[in-house]
């Protein structure tokens, strides 16, 4: 077998992206885009990981290596973004921006793959902000009033999630005096540098509250871009946090309670706010949010209970899999309910579906239910009142995700019929679902023997379904009609019209134009004067400030030869606070 | 053997002094006019006084030969400020003669 | 004397706030010239004969006939409408700013003299016996050659932005012309007499080159030099030959040498004269086209 | 090392002979670029190689003489300068041609012939302000640099360039007066004038007042809130490739010069850091605001730089010891990404005007012209200068937050993540009107062909971008030794 470098991994993407450049070259390069990701496949699926890379000279010295948890995350976002770029092919084949979107896809794509084996914070930052910042090109895709509200939002978490992790990936490298990713979790880093990162990457994976963006940005972006955000992106903030954060090594109780408490409020919240949703995707997107809690709750166990985190980190691993390929495919499936009419194909591709769905909700037999046997099997080694809550939680996320997808299908059911909706979407469908039943059997994930099946494990779509026929009924009878809300959960009370300004909205500029013109007339005479006031203040007050203000002691030089020891209290200004 | 109260007052000192002085008030009628010409004769006042500072530092006392480098660093000082004089009111004309005709 | 100083030094002050807060402009212009030739006087009392020479003639002769050009092209100027509150600002400030200064000055550590022992051991090798022509030429001639750049990058300002349509004087009539006829030549002569003084004794390029330009201003007035109605391309040499005569000049002797400026041993004087008549004409040169004006390329329409 | 004396000399005897020969001005000015170019690529390699250098002028050494000194800091400084003004110069020539045509627009023959003199002399002035060792020199060498900018400045004839330009020049010149009477004081106090006198000057009341003098001339040359005053409208009522050498260029020899004073001992009173400390944070903040409110898409990269100055000034002052701790590169490489940055941004602005025929904000997509690749150029620029990775200003910001860290200086480190944030806040006004196309634009929205325009953007654009990924090499030349 030939060894993959592994800068291809990144590399690939990117140089089909050169390729975009030429307008010649245009079509061959759309058609490469699903294709991009393979070298990630490859070197994730090798039977020997690639041979770590040192590239020195770039940036702040790039390292990149594969690591065993790298490359199962590795290869179930290669697969995804492989259909998200097959599924994007074939639904925007008649838009004229496609190439746009191409573009900010690759460059997502790039992020999400590199930052996946990148091993130093320079190249890992790099490909984390790369990722996020193209995926705003996506979101913004659609150029209606929606995906400008959702783009607004996105960037705003987005900018607001960088410069978090920008300064606790800085401190950090402070505090540990290197460069590499995995000294971060040694001990002696500062809380305040972890909880930066921490809250860096939970904005990208969705806790409540900091999931006002995912909703949003999930049903205004185009199917397949949303496929990517829920099944690969999502991810790479609980990648980032089960490779920053001192799992296994440090006890830290509060933590792992503040994380727990975040998660039980996504489990809560998400199907609460997504049941009254009426757009199908923002459901989906929804369940996301509660179903990224639930591995939040997994993190906080693991910070609380290092004992545990072993075998929670298996679990782990494989309920985020199994959640790419399930999600992937319902978003994907979305373009096709579309595109088919009513009556008997729509009911085959609803059919189709339901076996991501049950998945999803964690029936027996199921991926699904395999990854939640998985955590439940390696909560039960830490504390008990851990174990204790987490029947629970598994219970009601089981019980919010078969609600949500109730209430999906039935938006589904009902959608309306888009002519502008090609019928080649349905392709790259077939396949995700097929992923989405048998895609844990291709890549490496750690293996979790199977329970044998009980009646109970059925108990939770039981419920959703006997609520939702209730609530169908309660409906029907008292005659009142669901409006849905805009999506966006209560974001959409503060901003019920959006409206086409430009984002982080600033003042109309008429008015402002005509407020500007009888201080234009006056401006260059007051201007003079004012600067020339300025200078003279300038200068005084620096001279003062000279003269008067006494140097510290032991840092004037009254023997004045050289000139190092005059320049010594250059360190205290910063000594000062 | 002056009558004069200040006895170390030396003509170095009242020029330096008078530098200073120069200083201050081209730097305050600087910034209290809006009239061209006015701030470019400011700004020429200005370098006479720094020029005073310079020359009168250089001055070793009576009887002493005076440092030659300053000296050379005001005649330098003197030529470039001519050039950039002429190069500020061929400016402020231009202003003047445009401006008294349209505003583009 | 003492005494004298003091009356010269208020004088000066006196003077130069007259000039700056004149309500007219020729008053102000006056008040400058006045300000100039009082301060030369007070450059020769502080026994720096060169400066003074150049500031009368230049700093004060150059620069008071171009403001008064400028000024009769300008329209008068409008009353100052200052706030009451920032003219006391500044006024503060001001104040502040030259009272440090004030102090600084009056308690200066001990003459720390740097330069003198220097000067003086290394005047022998210079070629020239002035102590100021020395450093201008030869110690620190890198600072004369990029003082020429300056005037030189002014002239390209000044041709690429003057007024367009520069007015051509008057004649001066008949009764001028015999006074031409002896002051043309005697500028000439005069200022090939200071840079050749300039060697040995105060004077030099820079003074020379503002005689110069004298006499050209004075055959300029008089009518009988139109730079408008010359090609601006042997202007522009003319103009440039001084610095590139000096640019050339730095380069070979470093070709020569091995360090750039650097006059092969024994032959500095002879560098140096050569440099300093390049310089003579192009100062001349320049400080009549900064005043006049000149048409660039031909581009003008 | 005759590559010191030439870096200043060559651009100078070119600019000598596009004036005097205006007919092949462009000519002239591009063989005096590209030699300029080679010169600062060759010094570097040399410095990188075997160290610093320096001469003595005319043999005569420091403090009656001159030297030329060229470290690391330098040889980066003036590679900067170099490679900017080859985009520059690329633009130059598509917009106002290398030979004169047959049948000429009188203003586009009179940008050729005034610019090209100017931009060689603005060249040599900055090559000479970077190698000069001493203070007197300094001054003249800011004074061919002030007029040759204002030059460019007032290229474009118009009655609010000129304006401009005179406000520039007045402010230029009391800048250059007050750095002069620093000189002065500091002659009075210390006897001398090369740069070695500023560790003296801490032990007097004069030589201290000197130092502030100095830095408030630098300072105003610098365009340092709040003496920033003349420079929004002069950068923006110039012709773009003026915009980009101002804005990119002259301000960074003012900057040079600060950091200078820095590592040679010279700020080293403290109450003098603090407030340039202060002075830095507002103009961040102020640049910011104005940008923000800024209706015109010069203006509000104008403002930005104000802001960015106050970044690069804030990292100049507390840059910390020169001899113990590197956070005074950080000053350096945000010089570096911003000229790059800025004068890629400046460029873009001015295709964009030039396609649409305004630079209003609110109307950058209200028109059905795309002018997509100035648009892309502009981001990827914006990128640059937000510091986004893998850009020069990530790595940039990077040095600089380690080095703050490594202080202690947590309110600095704030102060310039704030900094960032309202950069992508005032950017992304303009990014996101570019990248989202608006409510008026129809689906097949009109582009305009490339020009050779978009080819310098672009091209600046892309090397801030990989200027990050390579910083190893600016690195390099910054961890040599430094003459002081």
């Amino acid at each position: 077998m030939i060894e993959l470098p592994l800068f291809l991994v990144p590399g690939a993407p990117l140089a089909l992206l050169i390729l975009f450049a030429l307008p010649q070259a245009r079509a061959t390069a759309r058609a490469l885009v699903p294709v991009a990701p393979l070298p990630a496949l490859l070197a994730a699926l090798a039977p020997v990981a690639p041979p770590p890379l040192a590239l020195d000279w770039l940036l702040l010295g790039t390292r990149l290596a594969l690591t065993e948890t790298g490359a199962t995350f590795l290869a179930f976002s290669a697969l995804l973004w492989a259909l998200a770029g097959w599924g994007a092919e074939r639904l925007l084949v008649r838009d004229p921006a496609r190439d746009r979107f191409s573009v900010c896809l690759l460059l997502a794509m790039t992020g999400n793959l590199g930052l996946l084996v990148a091993q130093d914070l320079g190249s890992f930052y790099a490909f984390f902000a790369m990722m996020s910042l193209a995926s705003w090109g996506l979101v913004l895709h659609g150029g209606g009033a929606a995906q400008v509200f959702a783009g607004r939002i996105y960037i705003a978490f987005a900018i607001l999630g960088e410069v978090a992790l920008f300064a606790g990936l800085a401190m950090g490298a402070f505090a540990t005096g290197t460069y590499m990713l995995a000294d971060l979790a040694q001990p002696g880093v500062p809380p305040l540098a972890l909880a930066l990162v921490a809250v860096g990457f939970l904005i990208k994976l969705g806790a409540v509250p900091l999931h006002l963006w995912l909703p949003l940005a999930h049903s205004a972006a185009p199917a397949p871009a949303s496929a990517v955000l829920s099944g690969a992106m999502l991810k790479a903030g609980l990648f980032g946090l089960m490779t920053v954060l001192p799992l296994g090594a440090v006890v830290a109780p509060e933590a792992g309670a503040l994380l727990a408490a975040m998660a039980v409020a996504g489990l809560l919240i998400a199907p609460l706010l997504g049941l009254v949703q009426g757009d199908p995707k923002a459901v989906l997107a929804y369940s996301s949010i509660g179903q990224m809690s639930l591995m939040a709750l997994g993190l906080g166990v693991g910070l609380a209970a290092p004992e545990a985190w072993p075998a929670i980190a298996v679990a782990l691993v494989l309920l985020a899999a199994h959640h790419a390929f399930a999600k992937a495919a319902l978003f994907l499936g979305v373009p096709v309910v579309w595109a088919t009419g009513i009556g008997w194909p729509r009911a085959l591709v609803l059919g189709a579906m339901a076996l991501p769905a049950a998945a999803l909700i964690g029936l027996p037999g199921t991926s699904g239910g395999l990854a939640k046997d998985a955590i439940k099997t390696a909560v039960a080694v830490g504390p008990g009142a851990w174990a204790f809550w987490l029947a629970p939680a598994l219970f009601a996320a089981s019980l919010g995700t078969a609600c949500l997808m109730l209430r999906a299908f039935a938006l589904l059911a009902a959608a309306p019929i888009r002519a502008e909706v090609p019928r080649g979407v349905a392709l790259p469908f077939a396949v995700a679902v097929g992923l989405g039943v048998a895609g844990l059997a291709l890549i490496p994930v750690p293996t979790h023997a199977a329970k044998a099946a009980v009646p109970s494990d059925l108990l939770p779509l039981a419920m959703a379904a006997a609520l939702a026929a209730l609530t169908l009924a309660a409906v029907r009878l008292a005659r009142v009609r669901l409006v849905p809300p805009a999506p966006g959960g209560l974001l959409a009370a503060f901003e019920q019209v959006p409206v086409p300004a430009p984002v982080l909205a600033l003042p109309a500029p008429e008015r402002r134009g005509r407020a500007l013109a009888p201080r234009r007339r006056r401006r260059p005479d007051g201007l003079a004067q004012s600067g020339g006031l300025a200078i003279l203040g300038m200068a005084a007050a620096l001279a003062l400030a000279a003269v008067m203000l006494p140097e510290p002691a032991g840092s004037a030089n009254p023997t004045s030869g050289a000139p190092a020891p005059a320049a010594a209290p250059a360190q205290s200004p910063a000594a000062g606070d | 053997m002056t009558p004069f109260p200040f006895p170390d007052l030396t003509p170095q000192l009242i020029y330096h002094l008078a530098g200073a002085a120069l200083v201050g008030i081209a730097l305050y009628r600087g910034a209290t006019s809006s009239d061209l010409l006015t701030r470019i004769l400011a700004l020429n006042v200005l370098s006479v006084g720094i020029a005073a500072v310079f020359v009168a530092a250089a001055n070793r006392g009576a009887g002493a030969v005076p440092d030659p480098v300053p000296h050379a660093f005001v005649l330098t000082g003197i030529v470039v400020l001519v050039a950039v004089t002429a190069a500020l009111l061929a400016l402020a004309e231009r202003i003047d003669l445009t401006g008294a005709k349209s505003d583009d | 004397m003492i005494v004298f100083d003091l009356m010269l030094a208020a004088a000066i002050l006196v003077a130069g706030w007259s000039a700056l807060s004149a309500p007219d402009r020729t008053g102000a212009i006056a008040g400058f010239l006045v300000f100039g030739l009082l301060v030369a006087l007070s450059w020769v009392r502080l026994d720096a004969p060169d400066v003074a020479l150049a500031e009368a003639a230049i700093g004060s002769g150059l620069t008071g006939a171009l403001m008064l050009r400028a000024a009769g092209r300008m329209a008068p100027p409008a009353a100052d409408r200052v706030p009451r509150a920032q003219r006391a600002a500044a006024a503060l400030l001001a104040c502040g700013l030259a009272g440090g200064l004030a102090v600084a000055v009056m308690d200066l550590p001990g003459a720390t003299i740097v330069y003198d022992p220097l000067v003086r051991a290394d005047l022998g090798q210079s070629g020239v016996s002035n102590p100021v022509t020395a450093v201008l030429l030869n110690f620190r001639a890198w600072d004369t050659l990029l003082e020429m750049a300056v005037l030189l990058a002014a002239l390209v300002l000044v041709a690429a932005l003057g007024p367009r349509g520069t007015p051509r004087p008057a004649r001066l009539g008949p009764l001028y012309t015999p006074f031409l006829r002896i002051m043309a030549p005697l500028s000439v002569l005069v200022a090939g007499h200071l840079l050749w003084l300039g060697a040995t004794a105060p004077g030099g390029a820079f003074q020379a080159g503002a005689v110069l330009c004298g006499g050209l201003l004075a055959l300029y007035f008089g009518g009988a030099l139109r730079p408008a109605a010359v090609p601006a391309g042997p202007l522009w040499a003319l103009c440039a030959a001084g610095v590139a005569v000096f640019a050339a000049a730095a380069l070979a002797a470093e070709v020569l040498t091995g360090t750039l400026l650097a006059y092969p041993d024994g032959a500095d004087k002879i560098w140096i004269l050569a440099i300093e008549g390049g310089l003579t004409v192009s100062i001349g040169a320049t400080l009549l086209l900064l005043f006049t004006g000149l048409r660039q390329g031909g581009a003008r329409a | 090392m005759t590559d010191t004396s030439l870096l200043v000399l060559l651009p100078f005897l070119a600019a000598l002979a596009a004036t005097i020969h205006a007919r092949g001005a462009a000519g002239w000015g591009l063989a005096g670029t590209v030699a300029s170019a080679g010169l600062a690529a060759h010094l570097a390699l040399s410095v990188h190689a075997s160290g610093p250098a320096s001469i003595a002028i005319g043999g005569w050494a420091a403090p009656l003489g001159i030297t030329l000194r060229a470290d690391g800091l330098a040889a980066l400084m003036i590679a900067m300068t170099a490679l900017v003004g080859l985009g520059v110069c690329v633009q130059a020539l598509a917009a106002w041609g290398l030979r004169p045509t047959a049948v000429e627009d009188p203003r586009r023959a009179r940008m050729r012939m005034g610019f090209w003199p100017l931009w060689l002399s603005t060249l040599a002035a900055l090559n000479g302000l970077y190698l000069s060792g001493d203070l007197f020199n300094l001054y003249v060498t800011f004074e061919i640099l002030g007029l040759a900018a204002v030059g460019l400045t007032a290229l474009s004839g118009t009655r609010r360039a000129l304006r401009a330009a005179f406000d520039y020049l007045v402010a230029g010149l009391a800048g250059s007066l007050l750095l002069l009477l620093g000189v002065a004081l500091a002659y009075a106090a210390a006897g001398r004038v090369d740069l070695g006198v500023l560790p003296l000057l801490a032990d007097s009341a004069a030589g201290r007042i000197a130092i502030a003098l100095i830095v408030s001339g630098v300072g105003l040359k610098a365009a340092l809130f709040p003496l920033h005053f003349w420079m929004p409208a002069a950068h923006s009522s110039a012709a773009p490739a003026a915009s980009a050498i101002l804005s990119a260029l002259v301000v960074k020899g003012a900057l040079y010069l600060a950091l200078r004073l820095l590592l040679e001992g010279g700020l080293v009173a403290d109450a003098l850091r603090w407030g340039l400390i202060c002075l830095g944070a507002g103009g961040m903040a102020w640049g910011s605001v104005c940008a923000l409110r800024a209706d015109r898409l010069k203006l509000l990269v104008a403002y930005s730089t104000v802001a960015q100055i106050g970044l690069i000034m804030l990292a100049i002052s507390v840059a910390g010891d020169p001899l113990t701790g590197t956070a005074w590169q950080a000053a350096a490489l945000l010089m570096l990404s911003h000229a790059l940055a800025k004068a890629a941004m400046f460029l873009a602005v001015g295709r964009i005007a030039e396609e649409l025929g305004h630079d209003r904000i609110s109307g950058l997509n209200r028109s059905d012209l795309r002018p997509g690749a100035a648009e892309f150029a502009f981001a990827i620029a914006a990128i640059s200068l937000i510091g986004l990775p893998p850009t020069a200003g990530f790595v940039g910001k990077w040095v600089l937050i380690d080095g703050l860290i490594g202080q202690g200086a947590w309110p600095v480190v704030a102060l310039v993540l704030t900094g960032t944030v309202l950069s992508v806040a005032y950017l992304s006004r303009v990014v996101s009107r570019c990248l989202r196309g608006g409510p008026h634009i129809a689906p097949g929205a009109r582009r305009p062909p490339w020009r050779a325009g978009d080819v310098a953007a672009i091209g600046l654009a892309f090397t801030a971008l990989f200027m990050g990924l390579l910083s190893a090499a600016p690195l390099a030349l910054l961890n040599g030794p430094l003459l002081s």
